[in-house]
């Protein structure tokens, strides 16, 4: 369903993404892996639509989005929930919920809406007693939660998630990565993970390509990923 | 004196209110650009000149007024387009200094057309003052407190409880989050931009009967918009309202119980003396910034 | 063990309703490392704040050294010996990688606004020393080949270790890390553990907050536990690792 | 890499052109008037240069500087002319009483933050203004202080020429004395400051401390460029320290660039000579009033600062960086620095 | 180039050769806090410029240029905008400036070049040996207004002024005649001259019981002055000072300003005076004025038509120097029907202005009426 050729992204005079082309359909979800620097996020952030790419192109559906602006790109179905979190931190947590919503928001109904903020609560119970206390407020973690369940909020056919398990308890990593899974499984949504916690990320991740210095050097199913000893001893720590 | 003090709360609150029109229009643009538009001012002072003109063509009232506020709105959205959106890069600060030579500029084509002489019209309902305890309140006042609590109730509603208005409010806290939950981040400063500048459309027709527009006025009115907004807590339209008038009051009961050559001084003696005790202002919300 | 250079007693913070910190009590001794753990919300973030001051607590007090700190301005700290990263990064967007770090050597120097305006000699050798120390914590890091950039323009992982750079170029005694290792890649951690383990042989201490149990298991000394505010253990890694209401409450089942 | 690089980054070349164009400059514009606009560019830099120091590097964005500015010229003016106190001494007095006043001032004033400290500098200036105007006695009031004596040297009167070179003279010592600041320790804790607070005290450094010593220079440098001015043009008024006069201030240091020395000096002299070539086109070509050089003035103002968003300065280091790196890959490889001020021309 | 410092300028006959043109500066304040006395005044300026292009711009067969400046409402402008007209254009008189603060600091400027300086505005503190003025001494304006008092046997009033240099030079000169007079100035108010609202201050003058109240100042502060003062419904009389007398004020006030009074310029009612010369001369200027500029003259128009044309009096008798034309000044100016009052200068007095262009008025029907 979405589909990138040799895209290209500069920061001043860098190219930070090198070429890039690959593709991920519908259902599936496709980890990004590489080290501290390599244009990860610079990634995910182009295809959202914060940076401009300058050559290549981006697919969704047939359908370019090359170049388009982010808030555009959202209403195409695509949600980044970005490193860093980047919540709105000023206003309550319920208003970031409903923000989340935004571009289709005209369209949804009062009580539906309610029961999406709902169901996040459900999904991220330690929100709850914050609905009302500001964004900012939060702890590292809840602020990441926030993030991540604002970014679900807009039903997106596509989920860019980058690291989204900074700062969460090992219990919630876990949790949330089950989440992906099960709303995969249920709507068909399709994932973009970044992650620096590899073994998990591989462990969810239908497939994964290994990210260096704005190239991708190495792809595959995880299965394969795992088992194979250059990613066990860069990536996993362990020593082969 | 019991008089005396009566006329002075209401001599305060009428100054005071409007102030507090134009800090309605600051926080307005503020909330979502972060920009303080020291050219709002010079919006009110051009909204009463255009008014004044076409009042003066024999234009019932209200149409006058709302054609106006309209004329306003179309001038506040090509400004917007032309001055501010251009320059959208540029660091905040930057960005009050071009509103500052938007002031200048709109100033000079104010003086080009209307002259230095003030433009007004009579009061509107009447001119016969209203009697409170020996004290008076001229009809026009009335009306500039009604279009006063209108306006803040209608502003409150919209930034509290409508998504527009919150999303407003998402550009200023972080463009880019705004930008990837779908706002789209440019058209919302125009459309904050031509709110504000409509808001100072209505200043300035309230203000055409009372006081006449001068051209040079908007800097002064800007200020004191500033003055009542920072006091308020910078965001919130509630707190620029009582902001204003408290302003209005600390002036007039300074200038009438104290002195009025230092009536200013004191007034702005008061204020810092306020601003040491809550340095955030009156309805300072929490940043929601913490370490 | 060394003796014990910060003490903290029932310290407790509340917001409004909320009760973020209840009571909490523990020493840290000179050389050792100490990690706090707890759930999203524990409270872990606002105990290091009143620590360090940036926050006054509802109830309670702090001894670094011996001395009662909770009185005293942030700024004091550094000089008495303690430093922080922040979970937000708190960097200089509008500095160089190196003048980052150069801030952090602060309380080494004796350059005032008279003496920097005039230049007098004793400015050049502030200056020099700075450099040296702030290179040398970038070497130590591993920022050295990209002293020289902007540090806004930094990934995140290599922002974080521009702050714990920061934090030790000033050879404080006891460091405070809010997650050091969020958002790094393995060898990243590797060597930042490496880097931690080393300068506690040289006697610093360490107090850090940790998410990443494989790092908090190897290189805590002790572990502290929250929940709710509360301090729910205390131990060794082996003991906290076993230990029912940590995992049931933190780790969950299966330890990744 | 050399150390020397950081600390003396390029100052001296840049520092030896001003030294040479403020030798040059007289000579290239001979009437008395254009010589009073380099006059007056001069006393103008001397209060953006000490702003650059308070705004541009630490983020407090004084609305007040014009204040200071009249504490300055008002103390000069009166304690000449009422007092007969030598000229020189008065200056030297009148930067003593604004170094107390903007201690005592700051001291609580520099605990608001943002907006709030802009303020409570503004309502400063406000009472300053109507202090002046309505202690007449004293200062003359709304019709100003006429009679102010001239400097001089052994019974020589500094005017003109003389004057041009004493302003610029000081104009370098402040430049100096700014960039010397600014490229060392204090410099980068300035930056700090405007950064984070928080981030800023707890690597050690006394925030507060900082800020009011730097707002105390800032305000000292105001105060010397305002007698400067009232020995200049022997009279002063009220009207030359409004509010207004503050915002010109910050305008002009961000045109030049609000974190450079040159821009500050910059932005003096662009701005200023802005109005004059303004009034001059206006009155020569257009045979309009000075309505239409307001309206043209606002114009150019708005469109110098969307040209130039970080500054002239940014604009001229970004054409010499070009031309030099151009020059350089020709022969060494380039290394990238930049440390504390943005540089021209090094 | 070469260089000169203001002092060598000041030795050099700044004049006579370069060009044939004889060049006369103004300086007004056509933008800024005093521009609405500045615009009307400029005005007036090019309106004598057009009419002396008209005739070729030639005077005596000399070529004679008006230079004219805007300095801003800021008074080291004004001084830097001398200096620019006197270095550039080798002016031989100026006119100038509008309010009172820039021109005694314009005065010292034109004193120091030796050029001839007709002041609009009453320099009050003594005049230099080149300064001159045609605007009547504040004394002498309110001296219409003493008389009023008297033959209405007031014998207290209260004082209300803008905060700027006319105001707080009329309240000075108003107290020194009250005493002179016999009359008590049991209150003084005064206001920032933006202030959208003064019923504080009409207020605290109304608990001072006083019999009358003297208003110093311009529009628009004149006219919300006005206007709270019917709307406190107080009915002693208010007496407004010759910067009010415009239409501007007159539309301001609407029906508010009804028996309201003013002190202005026989231009604001030149139909109702007999026929004099110097009616004749107010009447063509008044018509030609409104003619070009739709709307009626002031007397701030009448002062900056007097200063020039009493430069070019003095240029039309053969004077083309600095010096000649100052000395023309005082020796050969007795009697002259000026707008704005008759003017005679002499050794002792550089700017004797008669109060005979000026009149007191009440404003009925929205209009000018002549107080007998
Ligand atoms: N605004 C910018 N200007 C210049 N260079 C930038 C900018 N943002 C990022 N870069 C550079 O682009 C490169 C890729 O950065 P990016 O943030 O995409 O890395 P990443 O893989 O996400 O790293 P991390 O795992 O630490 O988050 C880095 O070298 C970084 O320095
Ligand atoms: N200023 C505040 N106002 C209101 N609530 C606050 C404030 N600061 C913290 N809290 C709340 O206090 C609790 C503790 O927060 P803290 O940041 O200390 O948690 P933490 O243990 O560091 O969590 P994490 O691991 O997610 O960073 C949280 O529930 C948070 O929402
Ligand atoms: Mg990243
Ligand atoms: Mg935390």
């Amino acid at each position: 369903m979405l589909e990138v050729k040799e895209l290209v992204t500069y920061h001043g005079s860098i190219r930070t993404i090198d070429s890039i082309s690959f593709h991920v359909n519908t259902g599936e979800i496709v980890s990004i892996i590489g080290a501290n620097g390599v244009g990860k996020s610079t990634l995910l952030g182009t295809l959202a639509g914060l940076y401009r790419p300058s050559q290549g192109e981006i697919l969704l559906d047939g359908e370019s989005i090359f170049s388009l602006p982010a808030y555009k790109i959202v209403r195409q179905g695509i949600s980044l929930v970005p490193q860093g979190r980047q919540i709105f931190s000023s206003l309550s947590v319920r208003k970031n919920l409903v923000l989340g919503m935004y571009h289709n928001y005209q369209k949804t109904k009062k009580n539906l809406m309610k029961s999406k903020i709902d169901k996040m609560l459900e999904i991220f119970p330690s929100l709850k007693k914050h609905l009302n206390n500001m964004g900012g407020n939060l702890s590292g973690g809840e602020q990441q939660m926030l993030a991540i369940a604002r970014g679900l909020m807009s039903d997106p056919k596509i989920i860019l998630l980058d690291e989204p398990s900074i700062g969460l308890a090992p219990i919630i990593v876990r949790e949330i990565l089950e989440i992906l899974q099960s709303v995969r499984d249920e709507f068909g949504m399709t994932v973009i993970l970044v992650e620096q916690n590899v073994k998990a990320a591989l462990k969810i991740s239908d497939r994964a390509y290994i990210m260096d210095k704005g190239k991708f050097v190495l792809s595959g199913h995880s299965y394969e990923l795992i088992n194979n000893p250059m990613i066990q001893s860069t990536y996993l720590g362990l020593k082969t | 004196m019991p008089e005396q003090i009566v006329q002075f709360t209401i001599t305060g609150i009428l100054t005071g209110s409007i102030y507090a029109l134009v800090a309605i229009g600051l926080v307005t643009f503020y909330n979502v650009t972060g920009i303080l538009n020291l050219a709002q001012g010079d919006f009110v002072m051009l909204g009463g000149m255009i008014f004044v003109s076409i009042y003066k063509l024999g234009l019932p009232l209200l149409p006058a007024a709302v054609l106006s506020i309209i004329l306003i709105a179309i001038i506040g959205i090509f400004i917007e387009r032309t001055a501010i959106y251009t320059a959208r890069n540029s660091p905040i600060i930057i960005l009050i200094s071009i509103t500052v030579g938007l002031g200048i500029f709109l100033h000079g084509l104010a003086l080009i057309i209307w002259g230095t002489s003030p433009q007004s019209t009579s009061s509107f309902i009447g001119s016969e003052p209203i009697r409170i305890y020996g004290a008076v309140l001229p009809p026009q006042g009335i009306l500039v407190i009604i279009s006063l609590l209108l306006l803040l109730l209608v502003l409150y509603i919209f930034f509290e409880k409508t998504i527009l208005g919150t999303s407003l409010k998402a550009c200023m806290i972080n463009p880019e989050a705004s930008q990837l939950v779908g706002i789209n981040v440019r058209n919302m400063s125009m459309l904050s931009f031509t709110i504000s500048a409509a808001i100072g459309a209505i200043g300035g027709i309230i203000v055409a009967p009372i006081s006449g527009i001068t051209y040079d006025m908007g800097l002064m009115l800007s200020v004191k918009g500033f003055m009542a907004m920072v006091i308020g807590g910078m965001t919130n339209v509630f707190g620029a309202v009582v902001g204003g008038l408290i302003l209005g009051l600390f002036e007039s009961f300074t200038a009438g119980m104290i002195s009025t050559i230092y009536s200013d001084a004191i007034s702005f003696v008061i204020l810092i003396l306020f601003l040491f005790l809550l340095p955030n202002g009156l309805f300072a919300k929490s940043k929601g910034k913490r370490v | 063990m060394g003796k014990s250079i910060l003490e903290i007693d029932d310290l407790t913070k509340r917001f409004g309703g909320i009760l973020a910190v209840n009571d909490i009590s523990f020493n840290i001794n000179e050389g050792e490392i100490v990690a706090v753990i707890g759930p999203n919300g524990a409270g872990k973030t606002t105990l290091f704040n009143m620590i360090s001051n940036v926050i006054m607590p509802t109830q309670g007090e702090v001894r670094f050294k011996g001395e009662k700190i909770s009185a005293r301005k942030i700024h004091t700290l550094a000089k008495l010996g303690m430093t922080r990263t922040f979970q937000n990064l708190l960097i200089f967007e509008n500095m160089s990688v190196l003048e980052n770090v150069m801030l952090g050597t602060h309380i080494k120097l004796n350059t005032t606004i008279l003496t920097a305006g005039f230049r007098l000699p004793s400015v050049k050798k502030d200056e020099e020393m700075s450099f040296y120390m702030a290179s040398e914590a970038l070497e130590l890091v591993g920022l050295k080949s990209r002293m020289y950039e902007r540090a806004e323009t930094l990934p995140y992982g290599l922002q974080k270790l521009l702050e714990i750079a920061r934090a030790i170029v000033s050879n404080p005694t006891l460091v405070l890390l809010d997650e050091p290792m969020a958002g790094l890649n393995d060898s990243e951690k590797n060597k930042i553990t490496q880097v931690i383990l080393n300068m506690r042989k040289k006697g610093y201490s360490f107090l850090f907050i940790e998410h990443d149990m494989r790092v908090v298991m190897e290189m805590a000394d002790r572990i502290i536990v929250m929940d709710f505010g509360n301090k729910i253990a205390e131990g060794s890694p082996e003991e906290i690792q076993k230990d029912p209401k940590v995992i049931q409450a933190y780790l969950g089942e299966e330890v990744f | 890499m050399d150390i020397r690089k950081i600390l003396y980054n390029g100052r001296w070349k840049s520092l030896m052109t001003m030294l040479a164009l403020i030798l040059i400059a007289p000579f290239l514009f001979s009437s008395s008037y254009l010589l009073t606009v380099l006059i007056l560019i001069g006393i103008y830099s001397i209060v953006t240069l000490g702003l650059s120091l308070l705004t541009g590097y630490a983020g407090q964005l004084s609305l007040g500087q014009a204040g200071f500015f009249a504490i300055g010229a008002y103390t000069s003016g009166i304690l000449t002319t009422a007092y007969g106190v030598s000229p020189w001494i008065a200056i030297i007095i009148a930067m003593i009483v604004t170094a107390i006043f903007a201690y005592l001032m700051g001291i609580p004033t520099l605990k608001l933050k943002e907006y709030f400290f802009s303020l409570a500098t503004m309502a400063f200036n406000m009472i300053v203004f109507i202090l002046i105007v309505g202690m007449y006695n004293f200062t003359g009031g709304a019709q100003g202080l006429i009679g102010i004596p001239k400097l001089s040297v052994i019974n020589f009167p500094l005017e003109g020429l003389s004057y041009y070179f004493l302003v610029w003279s000081i104009v370098f010592v402040v430049t100096l004395f700014s960039m010397n600041i600014i490229q060392s320790h204090v410099g980068r804790i300035l930056r700090g400051i405007h950064s984070s607070e928080i981030a800023t005290s707890t690597q050690g450094i006394n925030v507060a401390k900082y800020k009011l010593h730097i707002f105390v220079i800032s305000a000292v440098f105001a105060s010397l460029a305002g007698s400067l001015y009232a020995h200049f043009f022997n009279f002063i008024s009220p009207f030359s320290f409004q509010v207004s006069v503050s915002i010109q201030f910050l305008i002009m240091l961000f045109v030049g660039g609000a974190r450079s020395s040159w821009g500050a000096i910059l932005g003096a002299s662009i701005m200023t000579l802005l109005v004059e070539l303004i009034d001059w086109i206006v009155s020569s070509f257009m045979n309009g009033g000075g309505e239409l050089g307001l309206l043209i003035y606002g114009f150019m103002y708005i469109l110098v600062l969307i040209l130039m968003p970080s500054g002239l300065v940014s604009i001229i280091t970004k054409v010499t960086d070009k031309l030099k790196t151009r020059f350089q890959t020709l022969f060494y490889k380039k290394e990238e620095v930049t440390i504390g001020e943005e540089h021209i021309g090094d | 180039g070469n260089t000169k410092s203001s002092s060598t300028v000041q030795n050099e006959p700044s004049n006579t050769n370069s060009s044939d043109s004889i060049n006369i500066g103004v300086l007004v304040a056509e933008t800024g806090a005093s521009s609405s006395m500045g615009k009307p005044g400029s005005e007036a300026v090019k309106l004598i410029d057009d009419q002396l292009k008209k005739n070729g711009g030639m005077i005596n067969g000399k070529k004679v240029e008006i230079h004219l400046q805007d300095f801003k409402s800021d008074d080291p402008t004004a001084i830097l905008k001398l200096k620019d007209l006197i270095s550039k254009e080798k002016i031989v008189a100026v006119v100038g400036a509008t309010n009172l603060s820039a021109s005694s600091a314009v005065s010292t400027e034109a004193e120091k070049n030796k050029i001839p300086m007709v002041s609009l505005a009453s320099l009050p503190n003594g005049y230099g040996h080149y300064i001159f003025g045609v605007v009547q001494k504040d004394i002498v304006i309110q001296s219409v207004i003493v008389d009023y008092l008297k033959k209405n046997n007031i014998k207290s009033v209260a004082f209300m002024h803008a905060r700027d240099g006319f105001g707080q030079n009329g309240l000075k000169s108003f107290q020194e005649l009250g005493k002179e007079n016999n009359i008590d100035v049991v209150a003084v108010e005064n206001f920032e001259v933006l202030a959208s609202d003064m019923t504080v201050q009409l207020t605290k003058i109304k608990a001072k019981n006083p019999d009358a109240i003297i208003v110093w100042t311009r529009p628009p502060a004149s006219g919300v002055i006005a206007k709270n003062y019917k709307q406190l419904g107080l009915s002693i009389p208010m007496i407004q000072s010759h910067a009010t007398a415009n239409q501007t004020f007159l539309d301001q006030v609407g029906t508010d300003g009804e028996g309201q009074l003013v002190v202005g310029s026989k231009l604001n009612t030149i139909n109702q005076f007999p026929d004099s010369k110097q009616i004749k001369i107010s009447k063509d200027f008044s018509e030609a004025f409104s003619k070009k500029y739709n709307y009626e003259p002031n007397v701030f128009s009448g002062y900056a038509y007097d200063g020039v044309q009493l430069v070019l009096d003095a240029i039309s008798k053969g004077n083309d120097t600095p010096e000649k034309i100052r000395d023309y000044f005082e020796n050969g100016i007795h009697n002259y029907p000026g707008i704005t009052g008759t003017i005679s200068f002499s050794k002792d007095d550089h700017s004797q202005v008669a109060p005979d262009g000026l009149a007191l008025f009440r404003i009925q029907n929205q209009k000018w009426t002549l107080v007998k």
